[in-house]
């Protein structure tokens, strides 16, 4: 098929494609959402291996540094890392690794980067999953207020904060709050050293600390949260089966809870999985500010040096969840919309 | 029992001087002014109008369904009743309960994400104060019994709306509109967006329903012949008022308003020779030529086989070993349902799709493969699209739109002149006026007009329309005809037009080959082919035209 | 061949006439968004003061050497926002700091339109395998972390203006892409696509005069979108100390700020104003944005 | 300008903490901690070990010297050897063979005795096992046989003399504990209880947030007066700040300059600004090579010059950083051992200082040949080659990045052009030994003995032919200055010694391979309404924290009437509030819901 007709196209549409599935559709869907994921992924682990070896600077000597070595012990480190290897090898090494769940040692902390990353999940996990369940509530209700009554004081109040919390770096904010609640709230950190080991204690005192990072974190998630809420609400406000349901004579609130919200939360729950990887930005800034021990926090240690293992071994994380999160979102679109779900 | 109102008497819905004004950003537009109305219960009227007249704005007011940006002056009464004046748990008590609706395109109406089951049982959950949640086998009852009166098996109440068809979805539409019982049921454009056949099986449905029920009925149609199938009376509305009213028959008949005679004239009787090569169009159409000269044909399809790959694997063949032909200075009618594989076959004459085997033969020269033989091709081969609205790019003037072919094809030469004639032949007269407008300042007659232009200025042999009245005004439509007739004529244009309206193959057509299924199942004259169908699939498609009171046997007396 | 002279200039002067007439209409439009309006304005005043800035002030005024007033001290009459850690104003150093965001915001912005435009048109118009390949190309671009990936980019290439651009880049694209594929596509689903094919048009003439003059003015009004998020990621690379310290920029003004103890002095008038520069010029830009957006996107109109 | 506390705030918060019976629950662990009294020390750094053989960090060695003993510490006066575990020594003629007397009160804290076995055992360890080399390796280098002959007589045999055998800054570990792992680096001697003799021993430990550790009653030097000693880590200076402001921490030193002067106001807050061992000095290249002599490197040929450098240093103004950069909180630098060493420290007098003068620096440079060109750089005579020098630093590092501008603008003024390269610290580093720079940023921390320091500026420290092994910090090579080193290492006599050290600062100032731009000021605070006055080291101008030794925590003594330690209690109201307040939001905003959907259209 060398000569191309011009123009000549199948009329394959992949946005319709989604629409309709069929044959064994649940299984082949999953598989190919799987393989897509798995290829992207594939993609991040060797990005992050070129990425990271392309910074320049001798890591042996980031990881001596402040010690006197002998030139014997440089290139016993050497070896031991692997770096004086040809980069197909460290390439094959490092795969090797992976599969081995092996990501290196850091330079800095010298311990092994998967210990270090599994610590240091925790802390991020409780932090994100708080703050974006937090802005999803909020963001949600005051999004679906905000375009029900659109032009409303309601509205433009709500969306013009929405707006300014969006414009807002994340990191400025926490440091505003860090000025604003000194000694009300805790300046850093996910614990006090001397909290009585008691669950119940422990607990309190790990929530006291989330609430200024949380607060910092969702501010920003929510405002983006509303905005799309309210647009796709405002999308469906003219559609027709509204005009169908408001002639059953439904109630405005019941117009609205059983009609327009389930088919406007459609894009924005994608949206929200979507834009998981926005919210881990916003991570490793709030981390950084509130010195939170998680994986932002991590990454911007490793900057300063550069631990490279400590850095590529979030990135991969990093990316992986985002990857994780487009998954789910895929599945869960299956889930809500039945028009995606077709057998 | 015609200006009367219902058996028992009784007025179920009365408009008196109702005005309904939409707020615009700087005036006022009005919608409906001073329009009176009276049915009865049990009564069926049906309102017909041109896109705009206000009809629907109309029937929205009933239910005080309009935008807010609407201001309505005039009484509705319902049983009496004024809906302006109802608090508002009355007029929700009122909605669905006294009068329902069905909506235009039943895909929109129904909310994607719910169930049929939950559709349908919402309102009468919400109505029926004996039929509480905690009482689901009454209502699963209630809704089988709904969707057995539409002739839906049961188990579509487990349904989601895409898993409908659009015959489906509106029987669906039907039997929630019914599900509490209502006196009037107010079916807006409820058959518009189907197909011929089912269109008649749905409307045949609700004249049953509606006279089983004794429910009064308000249809709102573009189609005068629809409605005089389902109802007694027919009002005509036009720029908001109410020009005409009468029973169907007469009116069908002997219309008296220019603009009731102007929707008649739209939709002809197939069989009438008055209409035979006369669509309804103010200016007189010269004498067609009776003889048409046999020779090579023009366009030929030889075995022609499209089919595509669907997701999955699958393969779906779309058009299935036809062969068609379109002679010199010849209208060849396409008829069949949506989906029969038309409009594939047009994009395969015009190379845009590519054709799995046989071949398309234009003057005995296959279709070219290469990128510039197929451009070579196309300046003789002009394709004419449903919707002038979306086929002309909304930000190009008429003069860029018409130039576009021409400018692809390097005819730079008196570029002005081309598009000055190609616009007069498509008679948009004087072109100059035309020239630096933009489609949306356009009537929809005037943007077809500027689409066939743009074909012409490329002065091709054969032009294949693809339903190129379709979307277009009953009063327009004769116009559009009378063009392609005119066309054939003036500049020997040959055509093939492709369409589900067999008035429309009766009006212009010279042959007509009916499509289903991807295959051809009969070619012939108009005459032959609709007048004394073979074929089991033309038969029944001529069954469904909506023929009305009015409806001439296809008898063989007809053809003197 | 060519026609004559006056036929041309007739054309000619239609479609100027036209273009004229469009552009006021959008203007029109834009007007009536009042948030629209004010974000211009304050952007139009903004990037004037910026431009004006070695003609209003004193550059030398922003060198150490030169300065005698106290580091770290609150506004006074001499430093209407007090000093920064070197005894420079610190309105000075925020005044010359807009420069550099916006510049970096603009080169940055531009960068990423450019690549997503001509990947979304690509991959939307040719179809196929292209379209495959380019698509999976951008969803990966868009599951990486941003953040961390600009960080890194700003790692490997040596520190600077130009570094930060292509992180910030090379990180953000992808969704100007998606934006621009999907507009590409709703368009050429358009029926008046099918017909300037039917009329013999070929990749080009589709391209340039359909896809383009449909697409371009989204992609201009979610432009400033990508301006306002350039300049946040900007300040926040900056942050995280890996911006360009001899040009500082309001990003690099907060860094400078928060390592030499802002924070526990409460030097507010340190932490404020880089701040709030840059939450007003991101909302200018991103009202301008929303407006714009309504106004050149037919399908939002009416609804924010 | 004061910050606004959060006193107000606590008051407001105190009236809804009325309603919340959070509070009353919450509050309750934190009266419980009150019992006994804990020092809590803010660490802005990291803590990569608890075992003491790869503990590097300076957090984490200042825990192991809390922790272990030591066979000698530093007197808390002026830092001279003191007794420790050994309570007296001897040395032989040739000084090769030293003898200690190990005291026989010491125990370890699971209970065992500590004896000479565990000492000799400790540095054996280091010196055949690679792994327990990693920190303090260096110590035994020269250790030819190290036997314990008896429990409370320990022998070391050197192949060299050794001056800092009384500066073993080694930890010692238990022998039947480790003798039991089967490597040194097994995790489990990073997780607490570990077993040491020091005067606290370490309870728990969990990484980036805190180590805890509990006063050992039997230390053999008697009990500490506190109970506990918890270092909490905190990720940057403000953070440990606020929390000392806020009573979570009762100490904390590396303080920058801004927050030091916010602290003043503090009525409990008391201030410490020590003298410090830290100098920053701005190094000039000055031909890099290697042992060999091999020039290495791409440092500019202008830099070679003696005059070239000497004018610099005239051209800059070190007094300016201090006042500004380091707003007073430094000394004016001159030479590399810090003035805190008085005995070694060598200050120039005033006709011997480099005086900051544009003109005079000008005119030596026109002098040697160096003109301007058109643009205003200077041009090496002969060869025309611009002084266009690169200025290496440390990237987030506040003393580099500021004070870069300063030297970018003087230098500027006399015709050098000077661009900043602010690059990582690895980076610094590899340029730095690889001689890839014309002027950097470096900065050292001075032990009380001063070899070490000296040393790096040996033609003999400068890397081998492979560009490696060199721990030069300057790439200074002369032989005026290698003699004297020679001499000062072979001299008995003390003040003899330091007269030579002296000198040997003199010719580093006058070649001026780097200048010493200040010796940084240890700011320190501690919350003086818990806590006496620490002890420092040295007396009276030293630190509390980053001794040499533990004095400022083993000697820590609880104020009179006690502060209230725990938590803030504001905290938990803070908490409560919220919870009422998004309670009752919540509450109020469904019922108002439910109310006015009803009759809307």
């Amino acid at each position: 098929m060398s000569d191309v007709l011009t123009g000549i196209e199948q009329p394959a549409d992949e946005e319709a494609a989604r629409g309709a599935p069929r044959g064994s559709g649940a299984v082949r869907f999953l598989l190919g959402k799987l393989g897509s994921a798995l290829l992207s992924l594939a993609l991040v682990v060797v990005l992050g291996f070129l990425l990271f070896r392309m910074i320049p600077g001798d890591p042996v000597v980031t990881m001596t540094r402040g010690r006197p070595v002998s030139p014997e012990q440089l290139a016993e480190l050497r070896e031991r890392l692997g770096v004086d290897k040809p980069m197909w090898q460290q390439f094959v090494d490092y795969i090797g690794g992976l599969l081995r769940g092996d990501l290196g040692t850091s330079y800095l902390f010298q311990r092994p980067v998967a210990d270090l990353l599994t610590e240091r999940l925790g802390p991020t996990l409780l932090l994100v999953g708080t703050a974006t369940l937090l802005a999803i509530v909020l963001g949600l209700w005051f999004g679906i207020r905000s375009a029900w009554r659109r032009n409303s004081r309601f509205d433009k109040v709500s969306t013009g904060t929405a707006l300014t919390l969006w414009s807002m770096p994340q990191f400025w904010l926490g440091l505003l709050l860090l000025i604003a609640f000194a000694g009300v709230f805790p300046s850093g950190g996910m614990r006090y050293s001397d909290t009585p080991p008691d669950v119940f204690s422990q607990t309190l005192d790990v929530a006291y600390h989330l609430v200024l990072p949380c607060l910092t974190l969702t501010a920003a998630v929510y405002a983006q949260y509303l905005l799309v809420m309210r647009s796709s609400l405002l999308e469906e406000m003219n559609a027709e089966y509204l005009t169908t349901a408001r002639a059953k004579g439904l109630r405005d609130d019941l117009v609205r809870r059983r009609h327009a919200v389930p088919n406007a939360l459609l894009p924005t729950v994608t949206l929200v999985f979507l834009q998981f990887g926005m919210v881990l930005n916003g991570a490793v800034a709030v981390e950084t500010v509130y010195s939170w021990p998680g994986l932002g926090l991590l990454t911007y240690e490793a900057l300063s040096g550069p631990d490279l293992p400590v850095l590529q071994g979030a990135f991969l994380v990093l990316a992986a969840a985002v990857i994780l999160m487009n998954v789910l979102a895929d599945l869960l679109y299956r889930v809500l919309d039945p028009r995606v779900r077709a057998t | 029992m015609t200006e009367n109102p219902g058996t028992d008497g009784a007025v179920l819905l009365e408009l008196r001087e109702l005005s309904v004004r939409y707020r615009a950003a700087r005036d006022e537009l009005p919608a409906v002014r001073g329009v009176n109305l009276r049915l009865g219960a049990g009564e069926t009227l049906g309102l017909a109008g041109e896109s705009g007249c206000g009809k629907s704005t109309l029937a929205m007011s009933v239910l005080r369904l309009l935008p807010r940006s609407a201001r309505v002056d005039g009484q509705v009464l319902l049983d009496g009743e004024d809906v302006a004046a109802m608090r508002w748990g009355r007029l929700r008590a009122v909605r669905w309960a006294s009068a329902s609706v069905v909506f235009q395109g039943a895909m929109h109406a129904l909310n994607p994400v719910r169930k049929v089951y939950d559709q349908i049982a919402e309102p009468i959950l919400l109505h029926d104060s004996d039929q509480r949640p905690d009482e689901p086998p009454a209502v699963r009852h209630r809704v089988h019994e709904l969707l057995d009166q539409v002739e839906l098996p049961a188990g579509k109440a487990e349904a989601f709306p895409h898993e409908l068809s659009g015959g489906q979805k509106q029987r669906v539409m039907i039997a929630m509109a019914l599900a509490c019982d209502p006196r009037l049921v107010i079916a807006d454009e409820p058959t518009t967006a189907l197909d011929v056949i089912v269109q008649a099986q749905v409307l045949e449905l609700m004249s049953r329903l509606v006279a089983e029920h004794h429910i009064g009925l308000i249809m709102i149609s573009h189609d005068l012949s629809v409605l005089a199938s389902t109802c007694q009376h027919i009002a005509v509305m036009y720029d908001g008022e109410i020009v005409e009213r009468a029973p169907s028959e007469q009116l069908m008949r002997a219309p008296q308003h220019a603009h009731s005679k102007a929707l008649a004239a739209a939709f002809p009787t197939i069989g009438d020779p008055a209409s035979r090569f006369a669509p309804a169009t103010s200016n007189p159409l010269p004498e067609q030529p009776s003889e048409r000269p046999v020779g090579e044909p023009v366009l030929r399809t030889e075995e022609l086989r499209v089919s595509f790959r669907a997701r999955g694997g699958r393969t779906v063949r779309a058009v299935d070993g036809v062969d068609l032909e379109v002679g010199e200075n010849e209208i060849v009618a396409l008829v069949g349902q949506s989906g029969s594989g038309k409009t594939t076959l047009a994009r395969t004459l015009l190379g845009l799709q590519r054709a799995e085997s046989g071949r398309v033969l234009f003057r005995g020269t296959p279709l070219p493969t290469s990128t510039s033989g197929l451009r070579d091709y196309r300046r003789q081969v002009q394709l004419v699209l449903q919707d002038p609205t979306s086929a002309l790019n909304p930000r190009h003037s008429v003069y860029e739109a018409v130039a576009e072919g021409p400018r692809i094809h390097g005819l730079t030469t008196d570029e002005i002149g081309r598009v000055t004639r190609a616009l007069e032949a498509a008679e948009l007269r004087p072109a100059e006026r035309f020239m630096s407008a933009l489609p949306h300042e356009l009537s929809g007659g005037q943007k077809q007009r500027v689409v066939i232009a743009g074909a012409l200025a490329l002065e091709p042999a054969v032009l294949v329309a693809d339903e190129p009245v379709a979307s277009l005004d009953a009063s327009v439509r004769g116009e559009i005809l009378a063009l392609l007739l005119r066309l054939r004529i003036e500049l020997g244009l040959s055509a093939l037009v492709i369409t589900h309206d067999l008035g429309l193959a009766w009006n212009i057509a010279d042959r007509v080959a009916v499509m289903y299924r991807g295959e051809l199942v009969e070619v012939g004259t108009v005459e032959d082919v609709l007048l004394d169908p073979r074929h089991e699939y033309t038969r029944s498609l001529l069954a469904a035209v909506p023929g009305g009171t009015h409806r001439a046997e296809p008898a063989n007396g007809l053809r003197h | 061949m060519t026609p004559t002279t006056d036929e041309t200039r007739g054309v000619r002067a239609i479609t100027w006439a036209r273009r004229k007439q469009a552009t006021a209409g959008v203007w029109r439009e834009f007007a009536r968004d009042r948030g629209g309006l004010i974000g211009l304005g304050g952007l139009v005043l903004i990037v004037l003061l910026a431009l004006l800035a070695p003609v209003l002030t004193d550059e030398t005024a922003l060198e150490v050497t030169n300065t005698t007033a106290q580091p770290r001290q609150p506004p006074s009459a001499q430093a209407w926002l007090g000093t920064d850690r070197d005894g420079i104003s610190v309105l000075l150093l925020v005044w010359w700091g807009a420069r550099v965001s916006l510049l970096i915001g603009f080169s940055a912005a531009l960068l990423s339109v450019f690549i997503g435009t001509a990947v979304g048109i690509l991959a939307a118009h040719f179809g196929g395998w292209l379209s495959t390949t380019l698509m999976r190309f951008t969803d990966f671009f868009l599951v990486l972390p941003t953040l961390v990936l600009a960080i890194a980019l700003s790692a490997v290439l040596p520190r600077g203006i130009g570094t930060i651009v292509l992180a910030i880049g090379v990180a953000s694209w992808p969704t100007t892409a998606r934006l621009a594929r999907a507009q590409t596509l709703t368009i050429e689903a358009r029926p008046y696509i099918e017909r300037a094919k039917a009329l013999g048009a070929g990749h080009r003439h589709v391209i340039g005069k359909h896809v383009l003059p449909a697409v371009l003015p989204l992609v201009f009004a979610h432009t400033t979108l990508v301006v306002a998020n350039s300049i946040i990621a900007e300040s926040t690379l900056s942050f995280l100390g890996v911006g360009d310290p001899s040009r500082p920029s309001w990003g690099g003004i907060l860094q400078a700020a928060f390592n030499s103890g802002a924070v526990s002095q409460g030097a507010w008038w340190y932490l404020l104003p880089p701040g709030i520069g840059i939450v007003i010029v991101v909302l200018c830009f991103t009202l301008c944005g929303r407006a714009l957006e309504t106004v050149l996107n037919p399908r939002l109109r009416g609804q924010r | 300008m004061r910050r606004r506390r959060g006193r107000g705030a606590k008051g407001a918060l105190a009236a809804l903490s009325l309603v919340t019976g959070l509070v009353v629950v919450s509050a309750a662990p934190a009266a419980q901690a009150q019992e006994e009294v804990t020092l809590k020390v803010a660490l802005t750094q990291e803590i990569d070990h608890l075992n003491p053989f790869l503990a590097i960090f300076q957090s984490s060695t200042g825990v192991g010297r809390v922790a272990y003993d030591y066979l000698t510490r530093y007197s808390a006066k002026d830092q001279e050897p003191v007794p420790g575990l050994a309570t007296d020594w001897k040395t032989s003629k040739d000084g090769l063979t030293w003898t200690f007397t190990i005291r026989d009160n010491a125990k370890w804290s699971d209970g065992k005795p500590l004896t000479a076995e565990d000492i000799a055992y400790t540095y054996n360890l280091i010196r055949h096992n690679e792994t327990a080399a990693t920190a303090n390796g260096s110590f035994v280098e020269s250790f030819d046989k190290v036997t314990a002959p008896d429990k409370n007589t320990l022998v070391i045999k050197t192949r060299t003399p050794q001056a800092t055998i009384l500066a073993l800054d080694i930890p010692i570990v238990p022998k039947h504990v480790w003798s039991k792992l089967s490597k040194v680096d097994d995790p489990k001697m990073d997780e607490p209880p570990l077993v040491s003799s020091g005067p606290f021993t370490i309870t728990d430990y969990q990484p980036r947030q805190y180590v805890r550790l509990k006063a050992n009653k039997n230390y053999w030097g008697g009990a500490p007066k506190i109970d506990r000693l918890d270092f909490v880590h905190y990720d940057n200076e403000d953070a440990a700040v606020s929390a000392l402001e806020s009573g979570e921490v009762d100490l904390v030193n590396r303080l920058a300059p801004a927050q030091y002067d916010a602290l003043q106001d503090n009525d409990d807050v008391t201030l410490n600004k020590a003298q410090g061992r830290r100098f920053n000095e701005l190094l000039m290249n000055p031909g890099a090579a290697t042992k060999d002599g091999e020039a290495i490197g791409d440092g500019h040929p202008a830099l070679r010059a003696v005059r070239v450098r000497q004018a610099i240093a005239k051209a800059i103004n070190p007094q300016v950083l201090v006042d500004r950069v380091m707003s007073g909180y430094a000394e004016l630098g001159s030479s590399v051992i810090p003035p805190v060493f008085e005995d070694y420290h060598w200050k120039p007098s005033a006709q011997q200082r480099w005086k900051f003068d544009k003109r005079k620096a000008n005119q030596e440079l026109d002098a040697a040949g160096y003109q301007r060109g058109a643009d205003g750089v200077r041009r090496m005579p002969g060869n025309g080659r611009p002084l266009e020098f690169r200025l290496l630093g440390h990237k987030g590092r506040t003393f580099d990045e500021q004070s870069a501008r300063y030297i970018v603008e003087w230098l500027g003024e006399v015709g050098i052009k000077v661009t900043q390269e602010m690059v990582e610290e690895n980076q610094v580093d590899e340029k730095g030994t690889a001689g890839e720079y014309d002027l950097a940023f470096s900065g050292w921390g001075v032990n009380p003995d001063p070899d070490y320091i000296l040393g790096l500026h040996r033609c003999a420290a400068r890397p081998n032919a492979q560009g490696q092994g060199g721990t030069t910090d300057s790439f200074f090579c002369d032989q005026q200055y290698d003699r004297l080193y020679a001499r000062q290492l072979a001299e008995k006599d003390e003040s003899k010694r330091q007269e030579i050290v002296k000198k040997m600062q003199q010719r580093l100032y006058e070649q001026a391979p780097m200048v010493v731009l200040d010796y940084d000021n240890a700011l320190e605070a501690y919350r003086s309404d818990k806590f006496e006055a620490f002890t420092v080291q040295p007396q009276p101008t030293g630190v509390i924290m980053e001794q040499n030794g533990n004095w400022g925590y083993y000697q820590a003594q609880p104020a009179a009437g006690g502060g209230e330690g725990g938590l803030p209690a504001g905290g938990w109201v803070a908490i409560g509030a919220v919870v009422v307040v998004a309670a009752a939001g919540g509450g109020l905003a469904l019922r108002k819901r439910g109310k006015s959907v009803e009759d809307r259209e």
